[in-house]
């Protein structure tokens, strides 16, 4: 018995001490404060944070961990999301019964709730986190610019859970998007039920109609249809999530610039 | 309990619902000692024992136990507990500062390490997350309906529900500005926020007393005119977005007067007893001269002092701020407040006068 | 948790135990999930059918085992076992065989090296050469001159010739191994083909038996590489599933769980495992619909591509299945798909979306009767309906009413028609839920007197002559006999039990008290002298019968319904209503002025007009200044696709339903208007029809099958241009009820079941199969315009129906068409000489066919004894179908007197009572028979 | 720093444990609870990767089905290709006097589907030429193997049953299994 744990553990340290683990792991095991800081300055991952860190910032009687929860619910929903790309097909013949599929057969089908009720999720510790915020009063200088990001960012969610809602096409989907949309048409200007839009004329010409307004380029059509369906699609896999992830790695690297959790000034 | 239900029923009304929401928060703003631990115990204990009894209420189950409107009792006991900590939090910072104590955030200035006292948190936050997340999943599956049909139109149809703030709004305002200028004044106004707080206090911690206007105006926006919409959005609007209480069935054929009546109508038919003129500016000469004043020129008159003021605008003075703030910034702010302020108040005009338009040009979409 | 380490937010201890704690829930979650994803209730199914499997297949096996025919293979393996020492006794010239084969086998296999060697040289030089040949450019050093390809050439064909007879040689080497060991060789075969059937199960036995490997294949994560519990499903091409507007291929998993519909070893199992009924028609692959074709969805609706047993959204048949299925399925209803399976036994709606236009379905027993009850109690007259545009209303015109009969039997009448008669589709409708008698009893008699006294107003009389006596006892045979009775019945005692073809004309109950008597005469000898388009024929009744025809129908009276009180008008409820009519196009003042002007004959007329255009009484009848009206009711066309959201459950506490709906409608037409304030021309108005269950049900199946569902061109049910033909000819076979008298496709005989007919068959008319074949064309065209006598025994009479031309046209080439021939044919196909008209002459006396035969005067015989006499033969009857008749009389005609002279025995031969005639030739014999009769005369 | 690790490590303890022990302020109770969260934690991402790779494997492909039953034999006639599964499935089937036998009708050069030539008795593919006789043997062209056969045998209900999922090569001798052929002397 005690050769065997004898040569278990002699296995062990030769491991951590090949070349291959060596070249992973730049530290050793994380008990000493230097290697807390090697750990933290080698690990692409854990480099968002600081080393250290202000302790009322980190106790989540302050920060409620909501950024974090909401990163984590971008990641989980990028993940499924992936994920239920490979069986949804963003066609009006398929959408639907790609969706049933999801939840009669796919191996896994759950992929989908999660990725719902994830976005859903997402939404709620969006406002939270900007709630809270708010309420320490951390957009005072010198956060104001990240504030504004978050602001975007925020908006960002709405968009993607909003484009997301179209995907399965049933009723839900198709009727919340055509009373959402439909606002786009009153835009002023740009809409053609906005105000003042009719003013745009040349000649007879109505330079904004139904065909080039504000709602067709949203929808890529008059009505919500498979080109609406195919472009919320792209928005919603590709589009957003990318200009959400750039905006994102804007609002970390701030947080860290702007003098990293806010605290008592 | 059928009265108790009736009443609940009778409060969930908007004109109800919302005054009592609007003079609940103002009470708990002036009144700051209920944000306290007992209040809150008494306030979960209340609102779970409201929400378990409700469930054998099969029209208030129908409702609540609907696959996507979950989230909204997420939203309606999160936004609850958060609201309530962070006055708390709030309220215990002053009490400190009264007496010339440091606030608890600033006790806690001392630098830690990250590894492991930061890390191993967030690590247990995705886990009990992902946690959460399956269970949900796995006892609730997300909702497909019908397939798509372009010729049927469900009843009543919605928006996502966090959309749902801006379709109540679309009742009170034409679709271009409740679609399109209010949402993008909300992104704009949400980011110009630090640019027109100047307060320097309160910077980095809980507290409600060294800003309580800016808090007050925040969460009037936020838990008044945006949350308590998405949820009575969700739960009380029913077929032809006619208003149920909790506890009522959503009844397709049932039928709500929609009188509505605009400013030109109540000026030249009501009051001059005689036709619409049909020249358009004449005929909504009033409502542009209301707007104008309200957006305009109420605006530079609450910047003048207090005794440059006629008396019944006195206590409308906001000269201080003016001061403080520099001309750019007070106007800024306070054209957003009031564009804020709108909202209630068109619903008030509403409920009371069946306004519909205050001023009202359908020849070209611009109706207000 | 204790308190932070200096140094630290948190006291890490206390994390490490939440750490390891929501670890250790994670992990759980995470299995639970899996176990969640992989337990679906289908796969409980499968493996209850996989065990019932096994013991049906163990079963089978038992009895394959005992089928082997055991003395044969008992003489095989003997046989088999002589074969085998025969072949050991040549073991040694095989084995020399053998070694032959071996080398020659080598020597082949050099020889096919050696030619594709020489293939691949040979095909690319060719080439170059070619190319050479033609002029064009070849790259250095391959170009090819002829005599080097001449060479190659022929060692490529030498080389193939070797390989080609070393093959040849191989080739006789192996037969006569072959040959050597054919006997064995054929005999293992047999044995093979003896134990075939037990081998096959012991095979699938051990596929589904329980052991390791099948145990493993459906464990979970691992279930993706060779399950045996899978989803099972048709993926339907053409007959696509229409999603609002969208066309997309069908995809059907219900064999998931119902894994026995396609095997007839289930046909007692419990659901989901049973059969499905009538698999010659449905499912198998050699039906008409097999399942690989149409799916299940797309005539039972439902969601196909769902897996459990409330989402594919079953639909219980009444409460009690609904009680079971809540109790053992979790059953609800599910709002989410439009289209929720029809219940067991309303199915066969959905027949309709791809045989919407024919008559009668063949094997659709129930929607057949649901779409006649469809069209007798004349629905389509309020709602239009895909299908029954066009047509003759069902109602009889009112243009003559005057000359037929009183007003105050009308207004009764008009008033409650159930109780004059109960089998009258005419709705009733007042005195209903929302209009009840003892509520506004002065109103509802006011509304009947006003349209009583607008048709009477319109109607114009006709002048009839004197009505000479008749007498009732003779005319109440002749209606008994004559016919009368294949389309009416005289009493209405035991309606339920009457045949369906019998109810189609009016009801005579209580026909007295209804009509006069000049009408009444007048209307027997030529119905259409009332009305044009009536379907009532004439039955060439003289003066006398009708007389007597007419005495005997007016003692058929209804005395209670005498008794009962006329309605009448009550001044002040025309007012309240004329008053109403006007508001609706005139202000108060204008409308109160006119009312002033108006006289009561005025007022009666103007409500009454604008009354029956309330209540669509022109939807079933013609009535003048209604001939442009708009049908009143809802389009029924695509009512079975409509939103159960469109539908106002008023106060009535139902399930919601289309069906439900639909069912509480037809039953109680007004109860949507309980509990609700309503002025009258806002109430419903849709009549009482009195509707017992079976019919509700009966119309509920076919307005639920009224979807607005498109199915795509190639899954309709297609007519050929014969088809059409016979589908032409039905549908005026259905409207003038021929079936009333003769069956007509298996269907009809109604007046088989009269009393005179179920005494002696022999009174039946015929039975019309294989019509077509029968009769020549132009016989039959003359038949059906003017009736001629061809079994003179009968007293029931076939009626002149007038037919025009074209409709004669249609009926004989439709009979035709049914049976597959045509309108002409040469009837000198078959060459005769005189001899053999002699044999056919000499064969009918040994036969004694005349005995039967006759040409007139029954003498002692039975009517059903009786047949028709030979003089008829030539000019009616086709030679082919003689010949038939006489093979196999009772398939054409079942039921007949007619003897089977040539029986047929075990192995399908005709045998001969004669065998001394023609060569004991059976076909021979009864071809001479034909051709005799064809020529015959006395 | 091993050497001083290895040391110190009390001879029993799992390795993996070692690091935690390094830890002053870890306790003993607090070093199992953390031992124990990794191995969930760890065996909980592992069921999950394990259920995703699962996920990409799905229960049920909107494809023709694999096996398919062709009919009675007596359908087929004695000589003659026959093409009308050739679109459907993919399959000829082909009926000599010996029996049946299903060819793949994918060209063993680079995948294309070849034409049967009534008139000239073999397969050609139509992509470089290929030509196989009607055995499924090559004999011209690039093509360097037969056909593939598929698994051909008679159902319950005395149809033929044809199984694309099992092929049977030539080349591999596995044309002499049983369930290559369908004998019917």
């Amino acid at each position: 018995m005690q050769k065997i744990l004898n040569a278990l553990s002699s296995a062990w340290d030769a491991t951590t001490e090949s070349q291959v683990w060596k070249s992973i792991f730049r530290h050793g095991a994380v008990s000493s404060n230097r290697n807390r800081v090697l750990v933290m300055m080698s690990n692409v991952f854990l480099h968002l944070h600081p080393v250290k860190s202000r302790k009322a910032g980190i106790k989540l009687r302050y920060t409620w961990c909501m950024g974090g929860i909401t990163f984590f619910l971008f990641l989980v929903l990028t993940f499924t999301g992936l994920l239920l790309m490979f069986y949804y097909r963003p066609t009006v013949e398929y959408a639907y019964a790609d969706i049933i599929d999801l939840g009669e057969h796919v191996p896994l089908g759950v992929m989908r709730e999660i990725h719902r009720w994830g976005a859903h999720a997402m939404v709620i510790t969006v406002w939270l986190h900007m709630f809270r915020v708010f309420m320490t009063g951390s957009y005072k200088p010198p956060r104001e610019f990240n504030w504004g990001v978050g602001v975007i960012l925020l908006v960002l969610t709405l968009l993607l859970s909003f484009t997301g809602y179209l995907l399965p096409w049933d009723q839900l989907a198709i009727w919340a998007i055509t009373v959402g949309s439909n606002m786009a048409r009153a835009t002023p200007l740009l809409g053609t039920e906005g105000p003042l839009t009719a003013a745009l004329k040349l000649g007879d010409i109505n330079i904004i109609n139904a065909g080039n307004d504000a709602r067709f380029a949203l929808l890529g059509a008059r009505s919500v249809g498979e080109n609406t369906l195919l472009r919320f699609y792209v928005l919603h896999c590709v589009g957003l999530p990318l200009a959400a992830a750039l905006l994102m790695a804007v609002h970390f690297w701030r947080v860290r610039k702007d003098g990293g959790i806010s605290g008592p000034m | 309990m059928e009265l108790f239900k009736n009443l609940i029923n009778w409060a969930s009304g908007p004109t109800v619902l919302f005054t009592l929401a609007t003079v609940a928060f103002v009470l708990s703003l002036k009144y700051t000692q209920i944000w306290s631990k007992k209040v809150a115990y008494l306030g979960f204990v209340v609102m779970t024992a409201f929400y378990f009894l409700s469930m054998f209420d099969p029209n208030f189950y129908l409702i609540v136990a609907k696959p996507d409107n979950v989230p909204i009792t997420f939203v309606l006991f999160l936004v609850a507990f958060f609201t309530w900590y962070s006055l708390y939090q709030g309220v215990e910072n002053d009490k400190r500062i009264a007496v010339g104590e440091e606030v608890l955030e600033k006790q806690e200035q001392e630098k830690v390490w990250v590894w492991p006292d930061l890390v191993y948190t967030e690590l247990l936050c995705m886990v009990l997350l992902s946690i959460g997340l399956m269970v949900w999943s796995i006892l609730l599956d997300a909702p497909l309906e019908q397939p798509a049909n372009p010729a049927d139109s469900p009843n009543p149809s919605k928006a996502p529900w966090y959309f749902l703030g801006l379709q109540e709004m679309l009742v009170y305002f034409d679709p271009w500005l409740a679609g399109v200028v209010f949402p993008t004044l909300i992104v704009v106004g949400l980011m110009v926020i630090p640019y027109i707080d100047t307060n320097p206090k309160g910077n980095g911690y809980f507290t409600l007393k060294e800003r309580k206007a800016e808090i007050a105006i925040f969460l009037y926006g936020f838990l008044i005119l945006w949350v308590l919409l998405v949820i009575s959005g969700t739960f009380l609007r029913g077929p032809n977005w006619n208003f149920f209480g909790p506890y009522e069935y959503w009844d397709q054929h049932r039928v709500e007067p929609l009188l509505n009546v605009n400013v030109s109508d109540f000026f030249w038919v009501q009051l001059l007893n005689r036709p619409l003129p049909s020249n358009p500016f004449l005929r909504e000469f009033l409502g542009v001269i209301l707007t104008v004043v309200y957006v305009g020129v109420l605006p530079v008159l609450m910047a003048r002092p207090k005794d440059k003021l006629p008396g019944f605008l006195k206590w409308a003075s906001l000269h201080g701020y003016y001061e403080r703030m520099g001309s750019a910034r007070y106007y800024v702010g306070v054209s957003l407040f009031l564009l804020m302020m709108s909202l209630p108040i068109k619903m008030y005009l509403r409920w009371a006068f069946n306004l519909k338009y205050i001023v009202a040009f359908p020849e070209i979409f611009f109706n207000i | 948790m204790a308190k932070p380490a200096p140094g630290h937010a948190h006291d890490i201890n206390g994390l490490n135990v939440v750490f390891g704690i929501s670890a250790i829930a994670l992990f759980l979650t995470t299995v639970w999930m899996v176990w969640d994803d992989y337990s679906r209730e289908w796969k409980q199914y499968q493996r209850e059918f996989v065990g019932m499997e096994r013991s049906l297949t163990a079963q089978q096996i038992q009895d394959a085992d005992a089928a082997v025919n055991q003395r044969e293979l008992q003489r095989v393996e003997t046989e088999l076992a002589a074969a085998a020492e025969e072949v050991a006794a040549k073991s040694e010239e095989i084995r020399e065989l053998e070694a032959t084969l071996e080398g020659l086998n080598d020597q082949w296999t050099l020889a096919d090296i050696e030619e594709r060697r020489l293939k691949a040289l040979y095909d690319s030089e060719k080439f170059f050469y070619d190319d050479g040949v033609a002029g064009k450019i070849v790259p250095f050093g391959k170009r090819i001159d002829q005599e080097t390809f001449d060479v190659r050439e022929a060692e490529f064909f030498g080389a193939r010739d070797l390989r080609i007879s070393t093959e040849f040689e191989r080739d006789q080497v192996q037969r006569s191994i072959r040959d050597a060991r054919a006997r064995v060789t054929a005999l293992n075969g047999e044995r093979d083909a003896l134990t075939q059937q037990a081998t096959l199960l012991r095979r699938k036995a051990n596929a589904i038996a329980v052991n390791v490997p099948n145990t493993f294949r459906n464990l979970p994560m691992v279930d993706f590489i060779d399950p045996s519990i899978e989803v099972q499903q048709v993926l339907v091409q053409n007959v696509t599933e229409d999603l609002n507007f969208t066309k997309v291929p069908r995809i059907d998993r219900c064999q998931t769980c119902h894994l026995g519909i396609d095997n007839p070893d289930y046909a007692d199992a419990e659901q989901p495992f049973r059969t499905h009924p009538d698999l010659d028609l449905y499912v198998s692959g050699e039906s008409k619909h097999p399942r690989d074709s149409f799916g299940c969805t797309s005539c039972h609706e439902g969601r196909g591509r769902s897996l459990d047993f409330v989402g594919v959204v079953h639909t219980p048949q009444n409460e009690e299945q609904e009680h079971e299925w809540v109790e053992k399925y979790d059953w609800k209803e599910d709002h989410y798909w439009d289209k929720p399976m029809y219940p067991n036994g309303m199915a066969q709606g959905g027949c309709q979306k791809c045989h919407g236009d024919q008559v009668l379905i063949p094997g659709a027993e129930e929607f057949n009767n649901s779409r006649q009850l469809y069209e007798a109690a004349g629905c389509w007259g309020c709602h239009n309906t895909v299908g029954f545009e066009n047509r003759r209303k069902v109602g009889p015109n009112l243009e003559h009413v005057v000359a037929k009969t009183t007003p105050e039997w009308a207004a009764r009448w008009v008033k409650d028609p159930k109780s004059f008669k109960q089998s009258t589709y005419m709705p009733r409708f007042w005195n209903l839920e929302n209009n009840l008698d003892e509520e506004i009893g002065a109103r509802n008699q006011t509304e009947v007197s006003a349209i009583v006294a607008y048709i009477y107003d319109k109607a114009k009389p006709l002048a009839y002559g004197v009505v000479p006596a008749g007498d009732s006892d003779r005319g109440r045979e002749l209606v008994d006999t004559v016919g009368c009775l294949g389309c009416h019945v005289t009493e209405e005692s035991n309606l339920a039990e009457v045949d369906w073809y019998r109810k189609r004309g009016a009801s005579l109950a209580g026909v007295g008290t209804k009509v006069n008597r000049e009408f009444l005469y007048n209307w027997v000898k030529d119905p259409k002298h009332y009305w044009e388009d009536t379907f009532m024929p004439d039955l060439r009744l003289t003066d006398r019968e009708a007389a007597d025809v007419t005495a005997y129908l007016m003692t058929l009276r209804n005395e209670t319904f005498e008794q009962l009180p006329v309605p009448q008008i009550d001044s002040g409820a025309l007012d309240e209503i004329t008053l109403e009519f006007l508001r609706t196009g005139l202000p108060a003042a204008q409308a109160e002025e006119r009312l002033g002007a108006m006289s009561s004959d005025e007022k009666t007329l103007y409500a009454g007009e604008r009354l029956i255009l309330r209540y669509g009484c022109f939807g079933c009848h013609d009535i003048e200044g209604f001939e442009n009206a708009q049908k009143i009711g809802v389009d029924l066309s695509t009512w079975g696709s409509k939103m159960v959201t469109r539908l106002d459950f008023g106060y009535v506490d139902l399930p919601h339903t289309r069906q439900a709906w639909l069912e509480n409608k037809l039953r109680d037409p007004r109860s949507y208007d309980r509990d609700k304030v309503k002025s009258p021309p806002e109430k419903l108005r849709m009549g009482y029809f009195g509707f017992n269950d079976e019919e509700i049900n009966a119309l509920t199946t076919k307005v639920l099958g009224q979807t607005r569902e498109e199915l795509p061109f190639e899954a309709q049910k297609g007519l050929s241009a014969r088809e059409s033909y016979a589908e032409d000819a039905r549908r005026l076979i259905h409207e003038y009820n021929c079936r009333g008298c003769h069956i007509v496709d298996g269907f009809g005989g109604g007046i088989y079941e009269t009393e005179v007919m179920t005494e002696d068959v022999g009174f039946r008319p015929p039975n019309l199969n294989s019509q077509g074949a029968r009769t020549h064309a132009e016989w039959l065209f003359n038949f059906l315009k003017e009736p001629s006598e061809v079994r003179f025994w009968l007293n029931v009479r076939m009626p002149t129906f007038h037919f025009t031309d074209e409709q004669l046209n249609t009926l004989v080439q439709g009979f035709m068409a049914m049976d597959g021939t045509q309108p002409f044919k040469s009837t000198q196909a078959v060459p005769v000489d005189g001899e053999t008209i002699r044999i056919g002459s000499q064969l009918l006396d040994r036969l004694q066919c005349e005995r039967c035969h006759l040409a007139g005067a029954a003498g002692s015989m039975e009517a059903s004894q009786l047949a028709p006499s030979f003089r008829l033969t030539g000019e009616r009857l086709r030679e082919d179908w003689l010949v038939d008749w006489m093979k196999d009389p009772q398939t054409i005609t079942p039921g007949t007197q007619m003897p089977q002279f040539w029986p047929l025995d075990d192995d399908g031969n005709f045998i001969t009572p004669l065998p001394d005639v023609l060569g004991g030739d059976a076909e021979a014999q009864m071809r001479a028979v034909a051709s005799y009769l064809m020529r015959y005369s006395e | 720093m091993a050497e001083e690790e290895k040391k110190s490590t009390e001879a029993g303890e799992k390795p993996a444990a070692k690091k935690a022990v390094k830890k002053k302020e870890v306790t003993r109770r607090g070093f199992n609870w953390l031992a124990l969260g990794w191995t969930f934690f760890a065996a909980a991402t592992a069921a999950g990767l394990t259920a995703t790779g699962r996920f990409m494997f799905p229960n049920v492909l909107t494809e023709p089905p694999s096996s398919f039953k062709a009919g009675l034999p007596t359908d087929f006639a004695i000589g003659v290709v026959d093409t009308r599964f050739k679109e459907s499935f993919r399959v000829w089937i082909v009926r000599n006097e010996e029996g049946m036998y299903a060819l793949s009708t994918i060209c063993t050069h680079l995948g294309c589907t070849p034409n049967w030539l009534e008139a000239e008795n073999k397969f050609k593919c139509p992509c470089h030429g290929s030509g196989f006789y009607m055995s499924g043997i090559n004999f011209e062209g690039p093509a360097p193997r037969p056909l593939e056969r598929h698994r051909i045998v008679l159902a319950e209900d005395g149809q033929v049953l044809i199984d694309k999922s099992r092929i049977y090569k030539q080349e591999a001798g596995q044309w002499n299994d049983p369930e290559s052929f369908l004998g019917l002397a």
